[in-house]
């Protein structure tokens, strides 16, 4: 049985876990309701315009408006509102997209769900080992050319925007060498078949490959030298040299154990945003994501799915958070819980 | 020594860098590398049985959200990018030939038949008729539609339409049935009628069959969709980027009419942004999408396939869009109901800049339009022609530069006509009329001292909008006037809140008949009552009427202002006799010019062109793309009339193909029909002798000049395709070297 | 029989530094010779920043950058007639051969030396599999009775280093440095970081483990007193040399050099209440030391020969070294 | 505590890494070029923002200074463009840096010292920002503002993202300095908490808030980029993001148009890498104990 501070330390963090995501919800929320667009009245308009028919019947027209308001769960005043939504929340039952409609907004999100998982979990995972590993090792080599070369490219590559790389690669390896369709795929039904696996890498390498090469060599490589470093010069690591242990032994307890720790958290986090998509890197590759769902939904103000996703990201980063305070001290003996 | 060495080492690097980059980029381009096509599609179907269609601009961010909805009386534009227009799975009664004018008759047997005094319309279905499923196609299925949207207030806008217009349907027999209208109006037709999109701007018959059925028509999803067209639905991705359609072997048009299309499979996809499609076609990935101005020049460098409407010639520029290019003002608003500051805003602008933005190497741009009228037959021959009297005394400009006359020639274009003269001194004359003043800074003053500021609104997304507003309010704003653009997601919400100044927009324009379009329906004053919500025309029908007749929703967001209007009463009394008029009946043609040229008077909206646009197709699989010398079908991919650009393919040999037919699949001429819907006193059924008035259009219109005047314009040869990209190299080196100087230089720092 | 066990023959060695694009060299160790014996407790006193924990690296053959050694040898007496040089030696060598089998290493600060992130038994295995070959599970059984044996619980075997006191860490440190039980012991200030109460228990808790293990030890510490409990032979440093050597109670009692008559001088004595007297001025700059002695600037009885002449170590009286031109003379 | 490290981390490297002041001087270098580049936008001629005032997409030539970097699609001059963009996006950035850090460090600092509730509200905030996803929130803030945006406002809702993790970090500095030995024992000598602040703590924050301030800008104009790319910075001006919004948009990659890609693509990735140097720098400069080593 736990002891009883624990006890109480844990209900604590998830009382502020649950207030986290209250508050993050509410600022959401409130931002949506101050942006100047009536999706309603963009639908309508839109098709009024094209129609270039006259509508006739004012109250006909009235009516039509209130039906829609109505299903959209946009009526009432904004503490209506709210509280319609916070209830939708709580049961994370968002009800229908007004995009997608009479698709329901899990329905849209579970579309794009996995295709955002995959590319986000496998990138984000693979330059965090990447940029780890590839940042000790250094660490261990510091002043000779390996790590000079390799901390100039990384300094290089960590401040160039995404976005920039991302369009040189769709040049590259979509135009020039096009060894990347840029058309969308589709996905064979057996999942374990060879053909998956390719259809499944043509799609995902490039974007993958931009967020790895600058996520990797940029951000984790420079933090986890940074610390590398700082733990070579610890006196733990010192007697671990005079005792004479090996350097791949010292590589693996002593450097990447006490590197990985801390970094430990900052992945859990980057884990808790792929609920948001990758928005810029989703729209430059034509990647069928929550990003581009989400910026979508957001220019037609479709508040459902707004919503929806935003709260997922926020429950995401939120409970990450959380998962990683409660579970730290299990992992890093150092840290005891307060 | 060691020095020495490592100062140079820097310099070593940066150039292997750069040789290395070179070769890589270089290597593979020189063996050209043959791309192979990775298409979304099941394997075993070879490439040349696959049409290859990005539909663009008009799907909302290139995709649906929800790919399985093909519930198209919902609200939203819900199939706008499933392929459900162009492939005739939506299928109206008639099809409009938008090069003609004329009527097809597709799922009827006749044109719509009118009683005299058109309150009644009758229409004669097609006998054996059946939909994809095998269900046969019946009156019953047409009657269930209208009591379908009349039924349910849910569906919006169509039980909008149909409970302001039909009074009853009645079932004659299995394929006649009577529509009885709550008024009279010769232009309900036009709603069963697929002209330029489809739903919501006309209306399809649902299976009588699959939503009797359905008890909640909000979350009805019809998928997969049971069609009319001679595609059905295979496959669809679940993330909306790509739509596979199947040809429908045992189809009825076979059976009924011989129409049998090439292509075995259509793939609609979304490649997301213009540079992707470019791309995507140079790799022979897309067979067909329509470009901006800019891009259009890169396809056809890139790829020799590439055919814009004249092939590989002058004009690439289709030209025929029904819809003309707008700033519409908010006429409600002060200063903008002055008609003086309406007209120096005219005067403002430099048309030929804006000539010069759209033109492309061969030549060909926008038309530059003084009217809302579209520039072709028979509405030049009859509009802009006749009126051009009319318009020469608005200070059209005499002297356009020659380039501009010779292009408007070869469309068979009135080349005396071309825009107002770009006259900054008039313009300044007029607003000082009114009371404006300079101030020191060369900017406009309101009489009262303020800024005359200008708010312009325009979509994003549409590509004719772009750079069209940024060139305006750059003109503007030298003319001294302060515009603050806006480029909005939501244009349409924003619009109706009223509170702009200016806005892009695209209410003119026209079809290739004899009346002008819907607009002018909506200008007459009685429109414009308290509750209404004002429709989107730029409110001319309340322009002049007193402030406290406006309606609310509009009081509450502006202020409105008062405003003389001598020509209300004549204005509504030319809408009234508009609205009674068939639009067969030459009688219209008077009609419409006198309301163009109360339009014209007051400038409520500066139409300034009809838009240029280039629709590609690649005829690399597929050929027998619409050219303006086989101007069999309007080119424009997301429309309905997409579908007889489909029927006019045949493959090429170049792609190899399994089930696609090698023949295109031609309208046979007996469908076509003039556009003179038959008028009776009775029902068919009831008297099988069809009376028709003999109404027979008395104008003589000349026949389009193009084809005699293409070989007198000189045109611009495109440049060969270069193997090496040598400028693209060039500036990834530069970047490069950028990035290897500093690097070295780190390099170097640290080495010492 | 030869009782020698460790002989230091004219060991000299510094750091190379690189201050405003010059190559500086601080010498930190200068011309050194000690002799030490088997089962005794050498102890090495001196000011901080004197060369005593550069001189103890080298003893060990820790020789990393930006330490070099400038000539000299240690000789490890491995059989009777048999001396290794330890620093002829290959890093990798040195690392197999001689470390924790001939010579272990008491570091300085244990609060922080034990890797945080892995458990004490873990410290104690990574020794015996790396040094003694032996397998996980016996090496696990060893660690376990090894611990006992030392009447350490058992139950720290599972614990993480920071649950434990400082001087239960300082004796796990000290454990490990004997469980391989090798013929030397290095130990660097060994208790530096502890209070008064626990640094006692833990010196008189080595020194008895001296006693049993019968092997050699070599402490380095500037505190004088902990010599004065464990040491039984003591070498005071100056700025790099060693300026005498003698059993501790020669040290203690009759000093010769000035430099440790100061230094014995400003340490406190009980029942002793007069006012201590510090040595005045500071150590000198290594990177360029004093000519002659290099204690001269600061020694009270310094003269002309000092400034001129290098003393060598002579023996002054049995067993007892001292380098200074005035004993010598005299 | 993974923040915490990284910063402790960063510190520590600076002092390992001798060299870094050279790293300094290359970025100061760097960006010094960039803002002298940057000041001849005040020689701006007035016909720059005409549309169409030069031929289109003329190659560059040295005829005259407006051709120096020839003329983009819609007839401007790139030269121009480029030292208004400059001069634009850093105005982003300063406002951006000055508003988040300062809010960061503000809300770091007491929260960091006064610990108990005050602490545990303002981090919970702090969270709650964190948790919403940064892009999006920027996009619906910038589409609220969009008919009254201008330089300010951007930087203002660049920073409603940026200033949470200015405060977090900042938060863990001051935690591990409120442990630390002189600050004890100014405590108990008597000292208020806001000399404390002023007199021990915030010098030793300053290093960090000075880097963090550069690393902030290099994050706004970042962000500016990607908000441009998406049409919702402030099209009508010049700043870095509309000038490659406008590349983007009139194809000038595919048309081969390198004269007018490549400057603010480079100058981009120049002012990103010496703003970085600059950076890295700073923390080197500022930091006491770095100084001691020397």
């Amino acid at each position: 049985m736990l002891p009883k501070h624990l006890i109480k330390y844990f209900l604590f963090r998830i009382l502020i876990l649950l207030a986290t995501i209250f508050t993050a919800f509410t600022i959401t929320f409130v931002i949506l309701k101050i942006m100047p667009i009536d999706i309603v009245n963009n639908i309508i308009a839109r098709s009024m315009a094209v129609t270039g028919a006259a509508l006739g019947d004012p109250e006909a027209v009235r009516r039509m408006y209130e039906i829609y308001y109505e299903i959209f769960g946009l009526k009432g005043t904004f503490i209506e509102q709210y509280v319609s939504f916070l209830n939708r929340f709580l049961t994370m039952d968002f009800g229908i997209s007004i995009l997608a409609r009479p698709a329901t907004v899990q329905e849209v999100i579970s579309y794009r769900l996995p295709w955002t998982v995959a590319l986000l979990v496998f990138s984000t995972i693979l330059s965090w080992v990447i940029g780890n590993i590839i940042g000790a090792v250094v660490s261990l080599f510091e002043g000779s050319k390996l790590s000079n070369i390799l901390q100039s490219l990384a300094i290089i590559l960590y401040p160039i925007p995404y976005y920039v790389f991302a369009l040189v690669l769709i040049y590259i390896f979509g135009y020039i060498i096009p060894l990347f369709s840029l058309t969308p795929i589709r996905l064979p039904s057996n999942i374990f078949s060879l053909e998956f696996i390719i259809t499944v890498f043509r799609a995902m390498t490039l974007p993958a490959l931009s967020i790895i090469v600058i996520g990797a060599l940029g951000w984790w490589f420079l933090s986890s030298r940074a610390m590398a470093l700082n733990i070579i010069s610890e006196d733990f690591y010192l007697y671990g040299e005079i005792r004479g242990l090996p350097k791949l032994h010292l590589l693996k307890k002593y450097l990447l154990k006490n590197i990985l720790l801390p970094q430990i958290t900052a992945l859990s986090i980057n884990l808790g945003t792929i609920f948001g998509g990758a928005l810029l890197t989703e729209i430059l590759f034509n990647y069928p994501g929550l990003g581009t769902l989400l910026y979508q939904a957001v220019n037609a103000g479709d508040y459902p799915l707004v919503l929806g996703i935003v709260s997922m990201s926020i429950i995401g980063v939120a409970v990450a958070t959380c998962i990683m305070d409660l579970l730290y001290p299990l992992i890093d003996p150092r840290i005891r819980y307060r | 020594m060691r020095k020495n060495w490592l100062k140079h080492r820097l310099s070593i690097y940066v150039l292997v860098c750069n040789f290395i980059l070179l070769a890589v980029l270089t290597i593979p381009n020189s063996f050209t590398v043959t791309a192979m096509p990775q298409l979304p599609i099941p394997p075993g179907i070879p490439r040349g049985d696959v049409l290859v269609i990005e539909n663009g601009v008009v799907c909302p961010g290139g995709w649906g959200p929800d790919p399985y909805q093909f519930n198209y009386y919902q609200v939203g534009w819900a199939t706008a990018c499933t392929g459900f227009l162009q492939t005739g799975c939506g299928s109206p009664l008639w099809y409009m030939n938008l090069t003609s004018g004329e009527l097809i008759l597709w799922l009827t047997e006749k044109p719509p038949i009118y009683s005299t005094d058109y309150k009644t319309l009758w229409i004669m279905l097609r006998k054996g008729i059946s939909w994809s499923d095998g269900h046969p196609f019946t009156a019953d299925d047409l009657i269930f539609t209208i009591e379908y949207c009349r039924k349910y207030p849910e569906l919006g806008l169509c039980n909008v339409r149909i409970t302001t217009n039909v009074e009853s349907v009645r079932k004659l027999d299995d394929y006649t049935v009577e529509i009885k209208l709550k008024e009279p109006n010769p232009y309900y037709h036009y709603e069963w009628t697929m002209r330029h999109y489809g739903w919501p701007v006309n209306f399809y018959v649902i299976p009588k069959h699959v939503f009797e059925k359905i008890e909640d028509p909000v979350k009805y999803k019809f998928y997969p969709p049971v069609c009319l067209g001679p595609y059905k639905i295979v496959d669809a991705d679940p993330t909306g980027k790509w739509y596979l359609w199947e040809r429908l072997e045992n189809w009825w048009g076979t059976k009924l009419l011989g129409i049998k299309p090439s292509p075995k499979y259509i793939l609609f996809v979304a490649l997301g942004s213009q540079e992707r499609s470019v791309i995507a076609m140079a790799n022979n990935e897309l067979d067909f999408t329509e470009f901006t101005s800019e891009y259009v020049r890169i396809i056809m460098d890139r790829n020799p396939y590439a055919w814009a409407w004249n092939k590989r010639d002058f004009p690439w520029a289709w030209t025929r869009d029904e819809g003309t290019r707008e700033l519409v003002f908010n006429i409600l608003k002060y200063p903008f109901n002055l008609t003086e500051v309406r007209w120096a805003l005219t005067y403002a602008i430099d048309y030929k800049v804006i000539f010069d933005a759209y033109k492309t190497p061969d030549g060909s741009s926008i038309v530059p339009n003084p009217l809302p009228v579209s520039r072709f037959y028979p509405l030049e021959q009859l509009y802009v022609s006749g009126l051009k009297t009319e318009l020469m005394k608005y200070n059209l400009d005499t002297t356009p530069p020659s380039y501009i006359q010779d292009y408007l020639r070869v469309l068979g274009l009135d080349d005396a006509i071309t825009w107002y003269k770009h006259d900054l001194e008039k313009a300044e004359e007029l607003l000082k009329s009114v009371g404006f003043y300079r101030g020191s800074d060369g900017k406009w003053r309101l009489p009262d001292g303020k800024i005359f500021e200008v708010n312009l609104i325009s979509l994003p997304g549409a590509e004719f909008s772009f750079p069209l507003v940024h060139i305006v309010a750059d003109q503007w704003r030298r003319f001294g006037v302060d515009v603050k653009l806006e480029v909005i997601e939501a244009y349409w919400d924003r619009v109706y809140s009223h509170t702009w100044d200016v806005a892009f927009e695209w209410p003119g324009g026209g079809f290739p008949t004899l009346d002008w379009w819907e607009t002018p329906r909506e200008w007459h004053s009685k429109n414009c009552v308290p509750g209404a919500r004002l429709p989107w025309v730029g409110y001319i029908m309340c322009y002049g009427l007193p402030p406290e007749k406006i309606p609310e929703g509009v009081r509450k967001n502006i202020e409105v202002a008062k405003t003389v209007f001598p020509d209300r009463e004549k204005l509504d009394n030319l809408v009234e006799k508009y609205i009674d008029t068939p639009p067969w009946d030459p009688r219209i043609v008077d009609i419409v010019k006198d309301l163009l040229s109360i339009h014209l008077k007051y400038k409520f909206w500066i139409t300034v062109f009809s838009p240029a646009r280039y629709m590609v197709g690649n005829s690399y699989c597929w050929e027998g793309w619409p050219t303006l010398k086989e101007r069999y079908a309007e080119p424009k991919p997301y429309c309905s009339s997409f579908l007889f650009t489909i029927l006019g393919l045949k493959p090429s040999e170049r792609c190899p193909i399994k089930e696609s037919t090698t023949e295109p699949a031609k309208v046979p001429k007996g469908l076509t029909v003039e556009l003179k819907p038959l008028v009776s006193e009775y029902p068919p059924t009831v008297t099988p002798t069809v009376i028709t008035t003999p109404t027979m259009i008395t104008i003589t219109v000349v026949e389009e000049r193009t084809r005699t005047i293409i070989s007198t314009i000189t045109t611009k040869v495109v440049e060969e395709v270069p193997t090496i990209d040598w400028t693209l190299l060039i500036t990834m080196a530069l970047v490069t070297l950028v990035i290897g100087a500093a690097g070295g230089y780190l390099i170097r720092a640290r080495k010492k | 029989m030869n009782d020698e066990v460790l002989r230091i023959k004219n060991l000299s060695g510094g750091y190379l530094v690189k201050r405003d694009n010059t190559l500086d060299y601080i010498d930190a160790v200068n011309d050194v010779n000690i002799i030490i014996k088997r089962d005794e407790v050498f102890g090495i006193a001196g000011e901080s920043g004197c060369g005593k924990s550069t001189l103890l690296k080298l003893l060990y053959g820790y020789v990393k950058s930006p330490l070099i050694i400038k000539k000299g040898e240690v000789l490890l007496s491995e059989s009777t007639n048999y001396y290794l040089n330890i620093l002829s030696l290959k890093n990798e060598e040195v690392k197999k051969k001689i470390w924790w089998k001939y010579i272990s290493w008491i570091p300085q600060n244990s609060m922080n030396v034990l890797n945080p992130t892995i458990r004490i038994k873990d410290h104690f295995l990574e020794i015996l599999r790396m040094h003694m070959k032996i397998e996980r599970d016996e090496a696990h059984k060893l660690i376990v009775e090894y611990l006992g044996l030392l009447g350490l619980s058992k139950d720290i075997v599972n614990a993480f280093p920071h649950q434990l006191s400082g001087g239960m860490r300082q004796r796990i440190i000290i454990a490990l440095a004997l469980i391989t039980r090798p013929k030397i012991v290095l130990a660097d200030e060994p208790t530096t970081a502890l209070d008064v109460v626990v640094q006692r228990g833990i010196l008189q808790w080595l020194g008895y483990k001296q006693r049993e293990l019968k092997n050699t030890m070599i402490i380095v510490s500037h505190d004088l007193s902990i010599h004065a409990m464990l040491s039984k032979r003591i070498g005071i440093m100056y700025a790099g040399k060693i300026v005498e050597i003698s059993r501790s109670e020669n040290i203690f009692e009759k000093p010769l050099h000035p430099y440790t008559q100061l230094l014995l001088s400003s340490l406190p004595r009980l029942g002793d209440k007069s006012l201590r007297i510090g040595i005045t001025g500071s150590p000198p700059d290594l990177i360029r030391p004093p000519l002659g002695c290099r204690f001269h600037p600061r020694c009270p009885y310094c003269i002309e020969r000092c400034i001129i002449e290098e003393p060598d170590l002579t023996e002054a009286e049995k067993d007892h070294f001292i380098a200074c031109s005035r004993i010598e003379k005299r | 505590m993974g923040v915490r490290l990284v910063v402790q981390g960063l510190f520590k490297n600076i002092i390992k890494t001798r060299k870094m002041g050279l790293k300094f001087k290359a970025g100061a270098t760097i960006f010094f070029v960039i803002m002298i580049f940057g000041l001849l936008s005040f020689l701006t001629p007035h016909y720059h923002s005409y549309w169409y005032h030069f031929p289109q997409a003329h190659p560059p030539s040295l005829q005259s200074v407006d051709f120096i970097f020839g003329t983009t699609s819609n007839g401007r001059s790139v030269f121009w463009s480029l030292t208004n963009a400059i001069v634009n996006s850093l105005i982003i950035a300063v406002v951006t840096s000055m508003l988040a850090c300062h809010i960061g460090l503000i809300i770091g600092i007491l929260s960091g010292i006064k610990g108990g509730v005050i602490d545990k509200i303002m981090m919970f905030l702090t969270d709650s920002f964190i948790a919403i996803p940064g892009l999006p929130l920027t996009i619906m803030l910038a589409m609220i503002l969009k008919p009254i945006i201008n330089l300010f406002l951007l930087g203002v809702i660049i920073s409603i993202i940026s200033w949470p993790w200015s405060a977090r970090m900042i938060r863990a500095i001051t935690l591990s300095l409120r442990e630390k030995d002189f600050v004890i024992f100014a405590k108990f000598s008597g000292m208020s908490t806001w000399k404390i602040i002023f007199s021990e703590i915030f010098p030793h924050i300053l290093g960090f808030h000075a880097t963090n301030i550069i690393n902030t800008m290099l994050g706004a104009i970042g962000a500016e980029v990607g908000l441009a790319f998406l049409g919702l910075s402030i099209i009508e001006m010049d700043t870095l993001g509309t000038m490659i919004y406008w590349i983007q948009r009139y194809g000038a990659i595919l048309q081969n148009m390198w004269w007018w890609v490549v400057p603010p693509i480079a100058t981009l990735i120049l002012l990103f890498l010496s703003l970085y140097l600059v950076s890295t720098g700073i923390q080197e400069f500022l930091n006491p104990r770095l100084r001691r080593v020397k």
